[in-house]
């Protein structure tokens, strides 16, 4: 998706805001909606991911980090059916105007140790598919055009750009929005290098290259 | 360091606070999250989970060869030698910063980071400034964290986007020969890791 | 400058919002709005496209159309020097303090005289400058894959892609942020034609061609 | 037809009113602009340049096959020819739909018109969702405006930003044999003259 989350590239976004000695989580909310968004066991329809991708660019832009996880979360779970929009704006509405009361606490070990279980799962590639990599450490290769209305890892800015391939890596679920009633791919996950000059022309800053990990649907040979 | 753009919703966070609170409530309520799994979590990103971590690998490795060969050629489970593995570090690999050779790391899609050596991210990794930027012009970035590199060093820009996650190996300091592992871990800075510093 | 409006080819601003009957404004503001850019008679330092590119993101994409006019000629002016911050805060105070005041009228028919002069003068290409153009009509190009931080008309969808020129147009003034201390160039201006397939891959619909004009230094021999 | 993203800023529209009315106060008193000269170029757009300019060059255009033929091959001499133009006009092309072609006009930079003959543009053609898509998916967007193209008919699509203009010549619709060019013109629609329209 081409949406204002891919902005490797982009100008405007001014200096990079820096904090001494930040703290992990700036508010408490912070920590629990990190929280809830990776420990509660319902998946995001397409994606966490993509689910941030799909929000209105002015309020992608206008949104804190947590905000954007707490908008994916909610917006999962009101289209899982978890609870609905009537039962959310209730809950909204009944914490504002009672701003000294607390979500209700309950305690539970059995929740809490697979939580602290997946925390700490290892997590391996995939294993190997029928068909072989197509590619080797010193393939040149060229990355696709190519502009998905689902998600995708592929950025725009290395999209149509030639590279060499830097290392091959197992194989890995791609991430990627599948067509409608397939499963995610399985595919060989390669290193690409990519020099700055290809990338940016006469404005790249010298003796710079760029590392980027590409799924082998993402490449073409190049010509 | 210049202004943050997170200040456009500066005045909505007590909106986020109750709206946190509300989706805390329903998932409680449905039996879908308990509060204890919210405590711990937070608990361990603000206490166990964190750039204490990396630095612990970064000093192991400085002190040990042949960890550090380990370490070079199998990120994932020279890391895990150490109990760190999880969730945004399934696989891992290191990079060695060297007089030739800078590494710096970015996601410029999201904000990905290996979470089991760095913790979370800092909001300047999270922000558009630096996602927007570090990949077309490096060197003016780093210059802006202080740290100018000469043009005969390359600089290699990481954008993790896959399930690859990178931490750097910094360059151990002039002048720390004598200390321990523990002494060295106490050296190694985050932002050292990601690439935006020197030590 | 690859900012935010430079946006053609993004996904995820829904539907095109669509007004029966729709007036020329929304609101008398507009109008003033529009007036003041366009006739006051000092130029916007880079240029109005530029300034309102310069906008931050997340600004340039809440704030209206004529709210981007108005921060172009006001930023202008206070950059130029012809008033300062203070005093337009100062006006600003006013206005919102007295919100049944109007600003003074003035009649000037020498002004009115020029105004009118200028919204209908005929604006005729550059002359021809000495070197002919180097390319005609039929030659295969590359448009560049430039990433100028300054403004440019070469839009980011189409760099790095194959076209064909379709018709050579005089010489025109180029609009680009020229060097520090250069006059903007003046160049032979062509239509390039791009097939879809070319600027979308897989994604392009069928049929469908793409007609942008481009400056010579836009440019480049295909390989 | 789905939501407009100006929506953002719905609430400030009163502060815009007072930071325009803070901008002419200082214009008119720094002596660089009068209030006549806004009253009367507000004046013009709202009553004088606008699609009915457009109407009358292709209502001409369909009746006088040796001006269709001027307007095709020189449209900005053709169009002057009927008093129109100055700003955002300096050089008009003239694009002929037919059967097998339909042509589509956007800027996707910001928001480039023609002035002269269509007037200000419509918010819609300065929507981002127009911007952005007209130039990815036209035949999509154009179902969106109700007009469905077959496969067979080309589709060009014009990105008008340099100093070049464009007005797309529509087909004359059928049944209109008989009627004057006075007649002709209250057929002519702005949207047509852009491209997201058929007559």
């Amino acid at each position: 998706m081409n949406s204002i989350h891919d902005m490797g590239g982009m100008h405007g976004f001014g200096k990079i805001p820096y904090e001494e000695n930040e703290p992990v989580f700036h508010a408490a909310w912070e920590g629990r909606v990190y929280a809830m968004a990776m420990y509660t066991p319902v998946g995001v329809p397409g994606g966490f991911r993509y689910m941030i991708e799909k929000m209105d660019p002015a309020d992608y832009l206008s949104a804190s980090y947590y905000e954007k996880w707490m908008h994916a979360r909610t917006q999962g779970l009101l289209e899982k059916g978890i609870f609905t929009q009537q039962e959310l704006e209730a809950k909204i509405k009944y914490f504002a105007e009672h701003q000294d009361e607390q979500p209700p606490v309950v305690q539970d070990a059995e929740k809490l140790e697979r939580a602290l279980q997946s925390l700490v799962k290892q997590q391996p590639p995939d294993p190997a598919q029928p068909n072989p990599p197509k590619f080797k450490a010193g393939d040149m290769i060229r990355a696709k055009n190519m502009h998905p209305v689902g998600h995708t890892r592929l950025p725009r800015y290395c999209r149509g750009k030639l590279g060499v391939v830097d290392h091959y890596y197992d194989y890995w679920r791609v991430d990627d929005t599948p067509p409608a009633g397939e499963e995610h791919a399985i595919e060989p996950l390669y290193r690409i290098k990519f020099e700055a000059r290809e990338l940016w022309g006469d404005e790249a800053e010298p003796n710079q290259v760029l590392y980027i990990d590409m799924f082998e649907s993402y490449l073409e040979t190049s010509v | 360091m210049g202004h943050d753009h997170d200040h456009h919703h500066a005045h909505s966070s007590a909106d986020a606070e109750i709206r946190a609170k509300a989706l805390e409530s329903l998932l409680i309520e449905k039996g879908l999250i308990s509060t204890d799994v919210i405590d711990e979590i937070v608990r361990q990103y603000e206490e166990d989970i964190g750039p204490m971590n990396g630095a612990r690998v970064v000093a192991r490795a400085w002190s040990d060869p042949s960890y550090k060969k380990w370490l070079l050629e199998d990120g994932t489970a020279a890391i895990a030698d150490m109990g760190y593995s999880g969730k945004e570090g399934a696989k891992m690999v290191v990079l060695e910063n060297s007089p030739s050779t800078h590494n710096v790391v970015v996601c410029t899609l999201c904000s990905c980071y290996p979470w089991p050596v760095l913790g979370l991210p800092p909001n300047w990794y999270k922000s558009y400034a630096y996602r927007s930027r570090v990949v077309r012009e490096p060197r003016k970035v780093l210059s802006e964290f202080g740290l100018e590199l000469d043009e005969s060093v390359e600089v290699r820009v990481w954008d993790s986007n896959s399930e690859i996650r990178y931490l750097v190996l910094p360059e151990r300091p002039e002048g720390t020969d004598g200390l321990s592992a523990d002494e060295l871990t106490k050296l190694v800075s985050r932002d050292s890791m990601i690439g935006v510093a020197k030590l």
